[in-house]
């Protein structure tokens, strides 16, 4: 079994609302060094496959065709 | 008319929105299971708005690749209608017959409000019932209608006319009139030859007075006027 | 099992010694699981169970009284609502977004388990001190969960209400209430029968979610405990969707005998429920159970609390029928048993009994105890206090505090509308929801004044009682039967103890005289940290009926010129009241009294006027009193009003108390409502009529809250107030 | 500045919903060698220093006292 991650995170562009309520408040509990916050979503999935070839390129369709939304998301892979 | 209300597992106002078609039409529409591969002879699509898988990975993202929805892109290359009310709108984004992508409320909150819109124009199927400009009232409630797209799109779907509704300013006080931060204020936006329409508002939970408004009636009343001749 | 493993399981010495003599041999450590969840206090009722028996239970519309899933009336047209209220304290407390969900998933499994379809939700929420360190956090968590569930589903939050006092500070209350509405003809009830008929399972897969974590340090467990590891119940809002709509579409088929939902206790208590109440037995295999994860013992999934699942006693030539139901809808199904004649429960997990216990050693036979009492000492006297802020400054100083202002940065984030039968608009006098093809709606409202029932338990219940009567009164409806929600601290206690039996007293009471029956309801009990105990809250949740659309009326429907009458009297009390406690933050003095035939008489009279239609708007009197109920209706509909008190009040301003308490005074079963010009004679006879006082006390004008002689705030000055509390706590950047 | 990244995931035994529908979906798309799917989160925070121990030491804070739930969920930081 091999267990593949997806990092998604968001194009630089796009708005994330979220990642700014997060450094807001960091900010109001005293972090003070803080130059920006972004989120994203990572996603773990176990393959039944020993092929790390055909694994990734498993995940990199799954990605592409349902896990990332392109207009607003960029995604790398990483391999266990 | 011939009208097909595509169900998603999670959808949940298809009753609504089938009973809002009854009561201007007179017949229910059809129910087709996203499962199924082709739609039924329909003039109309309607995707209903609700929480289709949950909207777990993202607002719409799931639903997007059921295998109905190949059947909805290639009938829509032929000309069929499609209307998609929130979830749907959302759905419509992500299978790409909609530019644009809706995200997370910039309040980060669900928000369920009746909102102020401005109908953009009413020379199309959805809205022909409206007067130009009219301003109108519906309920909306979703967690992700912050309409988001590049500048150069949205340049685009501007120049072209191709927003249907946008938010106004409204009498409310301690709350913005646009709820979700979308850009542009948009809540409705038309595909490129106007037989598309997403928009965020729920119009089939505004077709009684009793209920908090009607106005919502007209974009039914428009569709089947368009529709029956 | 030693003494250790006894009490690690929540079990006394006396109840050791039941548990031996129920059983006849010493018990497996999974039945010794099952005992420990089977007389919890939450399951058995043990302090609670005597004392609920004297609630009054019965009425013309009553189906279904307390004992069922859900408590069921007819409304008539062939058709029942079902309803109950239950509470989901705790895991709130610990999580508060996953706490609140899943407490608004289980009520609903508790409605549409008889065969209803759930079309309101409802919550009753109590937060500590908003300058609490931990109150925001619950608050946002606790509201966010509850919308992200109920709006998954997609049932309409529709009414509740939202409280901060510090008792809460260690214990926040998270009360949720469903409505539904099944046909009356086609309800499910919870008895088993039919001996070797199929026990079948639904649902979401079991999991270690939630097993009670005292139980969880016992001697076998303790090898690999990383793996042991109690773990919050998460709410799966998509798979309750999934299992509401394939349960109700079997119900359409003649096909279930019996269903019960795993709530608390999850598997043990649904089966043992189950069994009891059909005085059978039941064998389980729980080699059949679907899984979330391998290596679960049986131990774990008889005590499992994962949610979203179901078990129904099938009729056997039904099966396949159900299992493409439940597989077309994606949800799981499996049967893992069969109904015996044993009257025992009895559980095997690869090829081994792991238990087999006599269904009424664990249910009937279930510990009870008549706990030591102790009255409260009511104090009725107030300490003097003086202030020298103006008029104005007290009344947006109250309309700016917590417990009075603005709830919409809550209610907004609910789906209110879906549905599509919703009526007003939250903040009126009680959640209204049509039914769906009929001229007729639901008026629905949760209420309890917990500041009351601390200072006095049996007056404080009555008026939790009444103040929900008069909420749905005033909506134009006739209300018909309750539910209940009994938070409480710690019952070993007899003070606390004796704040509970007054409690049930005084609701008892009200619910005679009112005819309004109890049909179901919650105790929750040691709800206390540190030995801080909450205030009693006794929320009861209310249901009345509106016969016609036509006639149903709001708070926001006054019209410039209007007449303002006072119903009920003029205003005297001010112990415990908002007024003392915004401005002197003193908490003194008793309960305001509710005499229980005025408050009918004074409520028929108000159903009549609305009848008639003599009135334009109508609001009840109750926080912040009079004053505050107009400023509601000048809130709700940007409509101003003018005020006259006689002169002498004003007049002598040496002395304030008088007017604080025309103002302020919280004496109960009182309105305010609007009536046009041409309609106040008649509205004056019919108060003649009924014997009830009336006092014209001004008219209703455009643009500000006009008190004679005394103070002018514009209707912008109001909203301001009372709406900028919660956006502004909520958003401090 | 130091870029910190802090991956969340939920710790085993909690029902991830969000996982499930997704490998339902991917098993419906023909993806069938999926053995299990989890979703996580990730949050990265630029911060004004130049003393990693100090950035770390920071971020972890941040993760037990804001950015994390530690009854549900686990978490991991790396530094860039
Ligand atoms: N305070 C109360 N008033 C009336 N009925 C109650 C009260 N508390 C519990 N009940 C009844 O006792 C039964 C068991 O309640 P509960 O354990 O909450 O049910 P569930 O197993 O569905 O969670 C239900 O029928 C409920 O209506
Ligand atoms: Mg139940």
């Amino acid at each position: 079994m091999i267990k593949v991650t997806v990092y998604i995170t968001l194009k630089k562009d796009v708005l994330d609302p979220q990642g700014k309520a997060i450094h807001v408040a960091l900010n109001n509990m005293g972090f003070d060094k803080i130059n920006g916050v972004r989120q994203g979503k990572l996603i773990e999935i176990n393959l039944d496959t020993k092929d790390f070839d055909e694994a990734k390129e498993q995940v990199k369709k799954m990605s592409e065709q349902l896990l990332t939304n392109p207009i607003i998301e960029d995604f790398t892979i990483e391999l266990e | 008319m011939d009208v097909s209300l595509i169900i998603f597992p999670g959808a949940n106002c298809d009753k609504d929105t089938s009973l809002a078609i009854k009561h201007i039409t007179g017949k229910h529409p059809k129910h087709v299971w996203y499962k199924e591969t082709t739609l039924p002879k329909s003039d109309l699509v309607i995707l209903p708005g609700g929480f289709s898988h949950g909207d777990y990975l993202r607002s719409g993202a799931i639903a997007a690749k059921a295998p109905i929805i190949k059947d909805l892109i290639k009938k829509s290359a032929d000309g069929i209608y499609v209307l998609g009310i929130c979830n749907g709108f959302q759905i419509l984004t992500e299978c790409g017959l909609l530019q644009g992508s809706l995200i997370k409320n910039n309040s980060l909150k669900f928000v369920s409000r009746n909102v102020r819109l401005r109908v953009i124009r009413n020379d199309t199927i959805f809205t022909s019932n409206f007067k130009e400009n009219e301003d109108v009232n519906m309920p909306i409630a979703h967690h992700d209608g912050n309409f988001y797209i590049d500048d150069n799109s949205l340049k685009k779907i501007e120049e072209e006319g191709r927003v249907a509704f946008r938010y106004i300013e409204n009498n409310a006080k301690h709350s913005p009139y646009n709820p979700n931060g979308s850009l542009n204020d948009i809540a409705g936006v038309y595909n490129d030859n106007f037989k598309i329409l997403g928009l965020m508002p729920h119009p089939e939970r505004a077709i009684d007075k009793i209920t908090g408004g009607d106005h919502g009636a007209k974009i039914f009343e428009s569709m089947f006027h368009s529709l029956s001749q | 099992m030693n003494k250790e493993d006894y009490i690690q399981h929540g079990l006394n010495e006396k109840e050791a010694e039941k548990l031996l003599e129920g059983l006849g041999r010493e018990p497996t450590i999974t039945e010794m699981g099952i005992y420990s969840v089977m007389w919890s206090e939450h399951c058995s009722y043990k302090s609670s169970r005597h004392w609920l028996k004297n609630l009054h239970t019965q009425g013309k519309q009553v189906i279904q009284g307390p004992g069922e899933n859900a408590g069921v009336v007819d409304i008539g047209d062939g058709l029942a609502a079902v309803f109950k209220m239950e509470s989901h304290n705790h895991p709130s407390f610990i999580e508060p977004y996953q706490g609140a969900a899943t407490g608004v998933g289980g009520i609903m499994r508790d409605i549409f388990t008889m065969g209803a379809r759930p079309i309101a939700l409802l919550n009753s929420l109590r937060f500590g001190d908003i300058n609490h360190k931990k109150t925001k956090y619950l608050l946002s968590g606790a509201v966010s969960g509850i919308g992200g569930y109920g709006n998954c589903v997609g049932v309409p939050t529709v009414a509740g209400e939202v409280g901060f006092d510090k008792s809460y500070n260690g214990n926040i209350l998270v009360n949720a209430m469903c409505v539904g509405i099944a046909n009356i003809n086609k309800i499910f009830y919870s008895a088993a029968s039919g001996i070797d008929n199929p026990v079948v399972y639904v649902g979401a897969k079991t999991g270690r979610d939630g097993i009670h974590g005292a139980t969880m340090a016992s001697g076998e467990f303790d090898k690999d405990s990383e793996k042991n590891r109690p773990t919050v119940q998460v709410g799966d809002p998509f798979t309750e969707k999934l299992l509401l709509e394939a349960c109700l579409e079997l119900m359409k088929e003649d096909a279930i005998i019996a269903i019960q939902d795993m709530g608390a206790a999850g598997l043990t208590s649904s089966a043992v429920e189950m069994a009891s109440k059909g005085s059978v037995g039941i064998e389980l295999c729980l080699d059949e159970l679907p899984k979330r994860e391998e290596n679960l013992s049986a131990y774990e999934m008889m005590l499992s609390e994962s949610q979203e699942r179901m078990l129904m006693v099938l009729k056997p030539n039904k099966k396949k029928l159900a299992e493409e139901i439940f597989l077309k809808w994606g949800v799981d199904f499996s049967v893992i048993g069969k109904i015996t004649d044993t009257k025992k429960i009895k559980v095997i997990y690869k090829d081994k009994v792991e238990a087999n216990i006599p269904i009424c050693s664990l249910a009937d036979d279930a510990p009870m105890y008549v706990r030591p009492i102790k009255t409260r000492k009511v104090d009725k006297n107030l300490t003097p206090q003086k202030t020298n802020i103006s008029f104005k400054e007290i009344i947006l100083k109250i309309l700016n505090s917590p417990n009075i202002c603005s709830k919409k940065w809550v209610w907004e984030q609910y789906d209110r509308t879906i549905m599509a039968n919703t009526i007003d608009k939250p903040g009126g006098n009680a959640g209204i929801v049509r039914i769906e093809g009929t001229d007729k709606a639901l008026s629905l409202s949760c209420d309890v004044t917990p500041r009351y029932c601390h200072a006095n338990a049996y007056e404080g219940a009555k008026q939790a009682v009444a103040e929900c009567w008069r909420n749905i009164v005033s909506t134009g409806a006739k209300p018909i039967a309750i539910t209940n929600c009994l938070n409480f601290g710690n019952p070993e206690k007899p003070i606390i103890m004796g704040d509970f039996v007054s409690t049930i007293n005084g609701i008892r009471d009200a619910s005679i005289t009112l005819d309004f029956p109890v049909v179901s309801g919650n105790v929750s009990l040691y709800n206390e940290t540190d030995s801080v105990a909450i205030k009693p809250t006794p929320t009861i949740g209310g249901l009345g009926i509106i016969e016609d659309l036509k006639n149903l009326s709001t708070i926001h429907t006054q019209k410039d010129g209007d007449i303002i009458i006072l119903i009920g009297g003029n205003g005297k009390h001010l112990g415990r009241s908002i007024f003392r406690e915004v401005i002197f933050n003193a908490e003194d003095g008793d309960a305001p009294s509710v005499n229980l035939n005025n408050e009918l008489n004074n409520g028929n009279l108000i159903l009549n006027l609305i009848k008639n239609k003599f009135v334009n708007s109508v609001h009840d009197i109750s926080d912040g009193g009079l004053i505050v109920t107009i400023a509601e209706m000048i809130i709700s509909s940007n409509i101003g009003a003018k005020i006259t008190f006689q002169n002498n009040l004003i007049n002598s301003t040496s002395d304030h108390e008088k007017l604080y308490e025309e103002m302020f005074g919280e004496d109960q079963s009182r309105y305010v409502i609007t009536v046009s010009s041409d309609k106040v004679q008649d509205t004056i006879n019919q108060c003649t009529k009924y014997d009830v006082s009336a006092n014209i006390i001004g008219n209703v004008q455009k643009n500000n809250l006009e008190i004679d002689g005394l103070v002018t705030i514009s209707n912008n000055e109001l909203i301001d107030s009372y709406e900028s509390v919660l956006p502004s706590m909520m958003n401090i950047k």
